[in-house]
């Protein structure tokens, strides 16, 4: 006969403030089954959970039930509470009283009757669980980074300095992301290349760690632990090996016309080029697109001035298949598309800019050598205006409804930079809120207010419009309840940032769940910021949400941290509520492989002994518990019911929905 | 809104709701942990996937005297287990329209995709299903009336 | 048809005699000439009791599922709406291919006798039907019947052809016809919800559990039914309760969704005369209206509309008729 | 009618929702009647939303709003101040009791120095 | 013999079922089964056989054997047998009245089934002669006469009466209570229509089936228990 133990927590006053949690256990004490009931402040706490050891070894139970908060928060700290005791850690189920009803409703009688029926529906559940094992799976000593900026190359080099092996891939032709293109950094101002391009080198260095560069994640299977993932290494038509960096192809290359992306298409590039000085690594890369002797066939100087033959034209994009314990995603941002911000005037005026490229003009690698130069006439501005929040906290469908976080600080970052380069130059900022909050942050923008003289506009700029030449910035100045218009020589807009897009396709490839603005939605925003609720996914830098270079590398670092706790472990206990097939019921129908995401299931002829000695071959289902992720699809592809899921098995829930229903 | 006690005891519906583990049943957490409050007759199970509820399951419930099934899962595209809820989505098109050709109101059974970021979302839900069952009022055409009775 | 029934039983002896099959599975004469039965012939001698006529309504592709574990090719006679049962159990590895020699034989619709007997004509002795004359001789004599009145239900809207076949016996090309076989069904949707409620309850209270549906439909044929195990949940012997009728043809509905030929046996076979056909149309009428034309069993492998999707279905709560509302 | 029920009247009218405007100035940046205005129109909004409706009705900026939009199609938060604006102008007219304008009386009052949009909008909104 | 006439057949079964549960052939979509009589519903008594044979009164699919009511872990079982109410069959077919003799040979014998038996004394079955024998009709080999049915009241049905005659005291009990609504008389057209059923049995196909073709020990079993055994 069943021995249940119930026990009701007060969770302080979550619970108790609207549940009569005394009530409640009287009540459930003389539900058929149950022989012990009791209620507590905190079930969480230490002592919350000795009084579950001791009632076990007491009442000798078979299966405890806690009403308290989500599974999803404490199912785990109940589990092993109960193991400790002794008994099948999957004999404990938990009722959810506290976020699905002592917080949501406001009525005592009502609520205290709801949490009696959510219990019961527990007991009912926990009569028909089995003990069950989890089972065990290997874990594969080896860390995937997808995205080489920042934040995967502090997250790679510290799991590789952990004694791991780690794999970069890079869609780009060389690592170093989005802050390869800065120049300055705030808050502290030193040059961003100086501190990145160390750390870029240590990567390459460090015999831990491989830079797949110019490839794409184009398939991953598996799971935690077992990761195996295909990786697309795209065609450079430069051989890796036997490239010196020399530059020659880069100037002998007739093609000049190509857009330079790591100058945002200021300045123009050779269709074989290195992206970078300090590239990493330091090898050519040919555009298709751009490249005379690929597309029409003609050419092929660079080829020809190669001193080591690393040209190959028939290079084609190769694959490789790599198995991986834990991947972390840091895939970085890009500044949104302004198409729906004309009233800014950037299509139509080449002097109205965005701030990175901003960054680029002030850039000494940059198109203008360092030299700040208006893109159309390359004269010195003498007015400059910056608008902020061009496009973030914008919730009317055009932009995005965020608040961006670095702006405020990069716009100060340039005012600052500028008026101490140029101290003739008018700088304006048109601001909403300036948002610099955090260690030496504020001072940092007061500096530029105090001891610059950047003039900062409460108010909106309303539209940009060239008037001979000139750039008027007409927007309302709330404080004087003005309406100003500022003739300015350049205007630099702080755009909105979003995620990569390629991300959406990674976030399907991982089943990492994602959200509307495309950013990885964490495990938990407070208690596992860095995790992705996949198991085994670890989230750095901008593509779990808007921030800066201090905050991207110290999540880097936490990932880190998390995938080398992992790969320290040799096994993994693996989710034992896995399908499994009766095979006296199956008729081998083929229906459930049909629909397994994991292709857990397979077919095997066995021999059944039928009455009076005879014996027929038939066609079973059977399920590879360490591939099943226990999803379920399969259960009810079955007509029969033969395949049925441990754990939350048909007859558990029909139970929980009759219990649930009886009123 | 006043709440007479002492008036008979209006209808209120009994609803059964099925909510996948990773996206709804976070969202229902979230709508928790926000204090947004939905009827207390909404009554929740925790299934690991929306694949997993089978259509033995809705009309269980049912016949033990639901009168409305809701079944919430992640957002197509977003499904921890990749397909699974792209596999419900087919199966809850053909019987809900199934149940609606057998003469039972369609506004009974009902499907919502709810991410775990949409607890405001998922009061909204069940404030809205809540209504139109009560609406519609008690189910007296897929049940098992003895059930009802209590006999 | 006459002609047709004799080349059948000279293929199916010649068939046996040579060794190339173990067996023959056809139809034995009943007590009349109105109810032949599905039968297993394994001698010449019994071939005798062969027939082929006008009331063979039955589809002998599922009692293949036993007959072809046992040694040695088994052949069968199948008319065409018999063939896509066939495949579609082919595609279930229920049925191994190898070991049946398919006779895709002709047919020009089955007769009711129901049908005929409740135009009030008994002690029936023959039939033979002439284009859409249907003549039956009884002991008071000769009535002449049109021939569409007396058709089986299944045999009313059918437009099916063979689709797969080692051999053929076909003597006469059919007429092709265009019938709308879901014009019932949208009668049904018409309706208001009150009245498509009170038709069902009213066909469904007739539901005496004798599971002869079940039993002969070819996609209903696990190993265990889920309504013979007690540990289901919903396992039960008869119907004690209104809820319980609804339940059994819902579930059985859902299992078949998808999988089923439209071969209308199991209205056929119902003694209380339920058109259950009525319940898997609407079926394949919503996946054809939701998801595309789909005829199960036109293919012997591949995907159900139930172990597939699309990014882009409908959602469940706008999909009503076939279309998202 | 109370001042409550004005206000609540004023915002049901408006059909926005002025808690969502996040004061950031830029309807009042692109407002091309902007100088003769004595409430501007991010004022509007925000004082409708503190419900300091006695100003509102009593300013002379209702009748300078051309319903050129400008503030409308740009608001970051979806907020519509032309629309306050007019629910404002509306309430005062009603107040007023006067019951709008006829076709035949346009024509005569047509010239250059009425913005043509000015009439379309009286005529749509108090032809009654 | 008593005779009521066909049109007055509604105010028979009214009265019955007054004192009585009355259950009978009832046509409900298009299909006749035994079903409990109400105003307005279609009795057919034309038809030759209802698809489930009407010994289904003594021995339901399913029936409810007991009630309980638990309160917190105690559970109080309830007998509901006693509630049975009286009950009449009508238009029962002789074949049919035969199946009930097989099965009160199985329930009433020891150890007597009491939940038939309660329903069996419970219950005054009707008999409806045939008129119209079909091909598939077998009666004749089981010593069945299918113009003078047994039971405790026999009746028959021509083209314009009801023709009633008691056989037994439940049989005599029943017609007390509607006595008034009958005529004496009808001997005659009764014997009219039993010369002609007798002479259809006689042409049927089944009219001399041979049991040999049975497997031997089958057919003793038959012969022993069936044929006119008591």
């Amino acid at each position: 006969m069943q021995r249940i133990g119930v026990f009701i927590c007060w969770c302080g006053s979550n619970i108790a403030a609207t549940v009569d949690v005394v009530k409640v256990a009287e009540t459930i004490k003389n539900e058929p089954g149950v022989v012990f009931a009791a209620n507590y402040q905190y079930m969480c706490s230490e002592n919350g959970q000795q009084l579950i050891k001791q009632a076990i070894k007491e009442h000798n139970l078979t299966g405890i039930v806690v009403g308290a908060c989500s599974p999803r928060m404490h199912e785990a700290t109940f589990r092993k509470a109960a193991e400790e005791a002794g008994m099948n850690p999957y004999m404990v189920e938990i009722a959810n009283i506290r976020e699905h009803c002592s917080w949501i409703h406001k009525d005592m009688e009502e609520t205290t009757e709801k949490a009696v029926v959510l219990v019961r529906t527990a007991i009912a559940k926990v009569k028909l669980n089995a003990p069950l094992m989890a089972g065990e799976s290997p874990v594969i000593k080896r860390a995937l980074v997808i995205g080489g900026g920042i934040a995967g190359i502090q997250a790679a080099l510290d799991i590789a300095d952990a004694g791991f092996e780690v794999d970069i891939v890079e869609k780009n032709a060389t690592i170093g992301g989005r802050m390869a293109q800065l120049d300055k950094t705030f808050p502290t101002l030193d040059c961003s290349a100086c501190i990145l391009t160390p750390k870029m080198v240590d990567c390459a260095q460090h015999e831990k760690i491989d830079i797949l560069s110019y490839s794409e994640v184009e398939e991953v299977k598996g799971f935690v632990g077992n990761f195996n993932v295909k990786i697309r290494r795209k065609a450079r038509y430069v051989d890796e090996s036997k490239c010196t960096g020399c530059k020659i192809c880069m100037e002998k290359c007739p093609a000049k016309k190509g857009a330079n992306e790591f100058n945002m298409g200021l300045d123009n590039r050779p269709a074989i080029h290195i992206p970078f000085a300090q590239a990493i690594p330091n090898v050519a890369v040919i555009d298709p697109e751009q490249c005379i002797k690929l597309k029409t066939g003609k050419c092929g100087i660079c080829q020809k001035f190669c001193g080591v033959g690393a040209i190959d034209y028939e290079q084609k994009d190769t694959f490789v298949e790599r198995q991986y314990g834990a991947i972390v995603v840091a895939t970085g941002f890009k500044p949104i598309a302004l198409d729906n911000f004309n009233e800014y005037g950037y299509a139509d005026n080449k002097d109205v800019i965005t701030s990175l490229e901003l960054e680029r003009l002030m850039n000494a690698a940059g198109p203008t050598g360092g030299v700040l130069l208006r893109p159309s006439d390359k004269q010195h501005p003498k007015v400059i205006t910056f608008i902020q929040c061009v496009g973030s906290r914008d919730s009317s469908g055009c932009g995005k409804p965020y608040c961006s976080k670095i702006c405020c600080m990069y716009t100060a970052k340039h005012a600052m930079l500028i008026r101490e380069k140029y101290p003739d130059t008018e700088v304006h900022v048109f601001y909403i809120d300036v948002r610099t909050p955090g260690k030496n942050y504020d001072e940092f923008h007061r500096r530029a207010v105090e001891q610059y003289g950047v003039d900062y506009i409460k108010g909106m700029v309303g539209k940009v419009y060239n008037e001979n030449g000139k750039l008027m910035v007409q927007g309302s100045n709330l404080i004087d309840n003005e309406q100003i218009t500022i003739e300015s020589d350049l205007v630099v807009l702080a755009t909105a940032i979003e995620p990569e897009p390629s991300v959406r396709k990674i976030a399907t490839l991982l089943t990492a769940s994602i959200d509307t603005n495309n950013f990885l939605t964490e495990s938990h925003a407070k208690l596992r910021p860095v995790e992705s609720p996949t198991a085994g996914v670890y989230l750095a830098g901008v593509c779990q949400g808007p921030k800066d270079i201090p905050e991207t590398v110290s999540q880097a670092s936490a990932c880190a941290a998390k995938v080398i706790g992992l790969l320290v472990k040799d096994k993994l206990k693996t989710n034992p509520c896995v399908a499994q097939p009766d095979e006296n019921m199956c008729n081998g129908c083929g229906q459930c492989a049909n629909v397994c995401p994991y292709g857990a299931i397979t077919y095997v002829d066995k021999e059944f002994r039928l009455g009076g000695g005879k014996t027929e071959i038939r066609r079973v289902a059977t399920v590879n518990p360490a591939v099943c992720q226990g999803c379920g699809a399969c259960t009810v592809t079955c007509p029969s019911g033969a395949m049925d899921l441990k754990g939350f098995s048909s007859k558990q829930i029909m139970s929980e929905v009759e219990a649930i229903c009886k009123m | 809104m006043q709440d007479v006690k002492t008036e008979k005891k209006e209808f209120t519906p009994n609803i059964v709701a099925f909510c996948c583990n990773w996206c709804s049943y976070a969202g229902a957490d979230l709508a928790g942990s926000s204090r947004l409050s939905y009827p207390a007759n909404v009554k929740i199970i925790r299934v690991p996937c929306s694949c997993r509820v089978n259509p033995m399951f809705v009309l269980k419930a049912f016949q033990q005297g639901a009168d409305g099934v809701i079944l919430c899962g992640c957002h197509p595209g977003d499904c921890h287990y990749v397909t699974g809820n792209y596999y419900t989505r087919r199966r809850m098109a053909l019987l809900y329209s199934f149940l609606n050709y057998m003469g039972i109101e369609k506004a009974r059974t009902r499907l919502e995709w709810v991410s775990a970021a949409e607890g405001q979302r998922f009061s909204a839900v069940m404030n809205d299903f809540v209504k139109t069952v009560t609406e519609l009022g008690e189910n007296k055409r897929l049940t098992d009336l003895r059930v009802k009775e209590g006999e | 048809m006459k002609d047709v029934e004799l080349k059948v039983v000279e293929r199916a002896k010649a068939l046996l005699a040579s060794g190339e099959v173990a067996r023959v599975v056809g139809w034995k004469k009943g007590d009349f000439c109105f109810d032949p039965s599905p039968a297993v012939f394994e001698s010449v001698e019994e071939l005798d009791g062969l027939v082929y006529n006008w009331f063979c309504g039955a589809n002998l592709s599922k009692y293949l599922i036993e007959i072809s574990k046992k040694e040695g090719k088994t052949a069968v006679f199948l008319k065409p709406c018999d063939t896509y049962s066939f495949n579609q159990l082919i595609k279930e590895h229920r049925i191994n291919r190898e070991k049946v020699y398919a006779i895709a034989v002709e047919c020009l619709g089955k007769l009711d006798v129901e049908k005929i007997k409740a135009k009030g004509v008994s002690m029936i002795e023959d039939v033979e039907v002439v284009e859409k004359e249907v003549k039956v001789a009884t002991a008071y004599g000769t009535e002449t019947l049109h021939k569409p009145e007396v058709l089986l239900t299944k045999c009313e809207t059918c437009q099916k052809t063979h689709q797969v076949k080692d051999e053929e016996i076909i003597l006469h090309e059919r007429p092709a016809r265009d019938v709308d076989r879901f014009a019932e069904v949208a009668k049904l949707e018409a309706m208001t919800e009150d009245e498509r409620f009170a038709f069902w309850k009213e066909q469904l209270s007739k539901c005496i559990r004798c599971n002869a549906c079940r039993n002969v439909c070819p996609a209903c044929s696990c190993v265990k039914c889920v309504f013979d195990n007690p540990a289901s949940g919903i396992s039960a012997k008869a119907n004690d309760a209104e809820f319980e009728e609804q339940l059994f043809h819902i579930i059985r509905a859902f299992h078949v969704a998808g999988r089923c030929t439209d071969c209308g046996e199991c209205s056929r076979v119902c003694p209380q005369n339920i058109p259950l056909h009525l319940l898997n149309r609407k079926f394949i009428k919503d996946i054809d209206g939701f998801y595309g034309e789909y005829q199960a069993g036109e293919e012997a492998e591949g995907k159900t509309p139930l172990t597939s999707f699309t990014e882009g279905d409908v959602e469940p709560n706008d999909a009503v008729d076939g279309e998202a509302k | 009618m109370t001042k409550e029920e004005r206000i609540e009247n004023l915002n049901r009218l408006s059909g926005t929702d002025v808690r969502k405007c996040m004061k950031c100035g830029k309807c009042s940046g692109r407002c091309p009647a902007f100088k003769d205005m004595d409430i501007k129109p991010h004022q509007f909004v925000s004082m409708l939303c503190q419900g300091k409706i006695d100003e509102l009705l009593e300013c002379k900026a209702i009748w300078n709003c051309l319903s050129c939009m400008a503030c409308v199609e740009r608001c970051p938060r979806g907020v519509a101040p032309a629309a306050v604006v007019e629910a404002v102008r509306d309430t005062v007219v009603r107040m007023q009791g006067k019951n709008g304008i006829k076709a035949e009386e346009i024509p005569p009052i047509v010239d250059e120095l009425i913005p043509q949009q000015l009439l379309v909008s009286a005529y749509r909104k108090y032809n009654k | 013999m008593l005779k009521i006439a066909k049109e007055r057949l509604n105010e028979l079964y009214a009265a019955i079922s007054n004192a009585m549960e009355l259950v009978l052939p009832v046509k409900k979509a298009g299909e006749v089964n035994f079903a409990m009589w109400a105003e307005g519903k279609e009795v057919s008594l034309e038809t030759l056989k209802t698809v489930k044979s009407p010994k289904d009164t003594f021995f339901p699919q399913s029936e409810n054997m007991m009630k309980f009511k638990t309160d917190g872990k105690n559970i109080e079982i309830l007998d509901i047998r006693a509630e049975k109410a009286p009950t009449v069959l009508f238009g029962v077919r002789p074949c049919d009245y035969k199946a009930i003799e097989v099965l009160d040979k199985v329930f009433l014998a020891d150890p007597v089934d009491t939940y038939y038996q309660n329903r069996r004394e419970a219950t005054t079955i009707i008999t409806l002669a045939c008129a119209k024998p079909e091909e598939s009709c077998f009666c004749k080999v089981f010593g069945i006469d299918a113009a003078a049915p047994a039971g405790d009241v026999a009746t028959w049905l021509d083209g314009d009466n009801l023709y009633w005659q008691a056989n037994t005291e439940k049989g005599e009990a029943l017609t007390a209570l509607v006595k008034e609504l009958f005529a004496e008389g009808g001997e005659a057209e009764v014997s009219a229509q039993q010369e002609k059923t007798r002479a259809i049995v006689e042409k049927l196909p089944f009219a001399t089936l041979d049991l040999s073709r049975l497997s031997p020990k089958t057919s003793t079993i038959y012969s022993m228990t069936l044929l006119g055994r008591k």
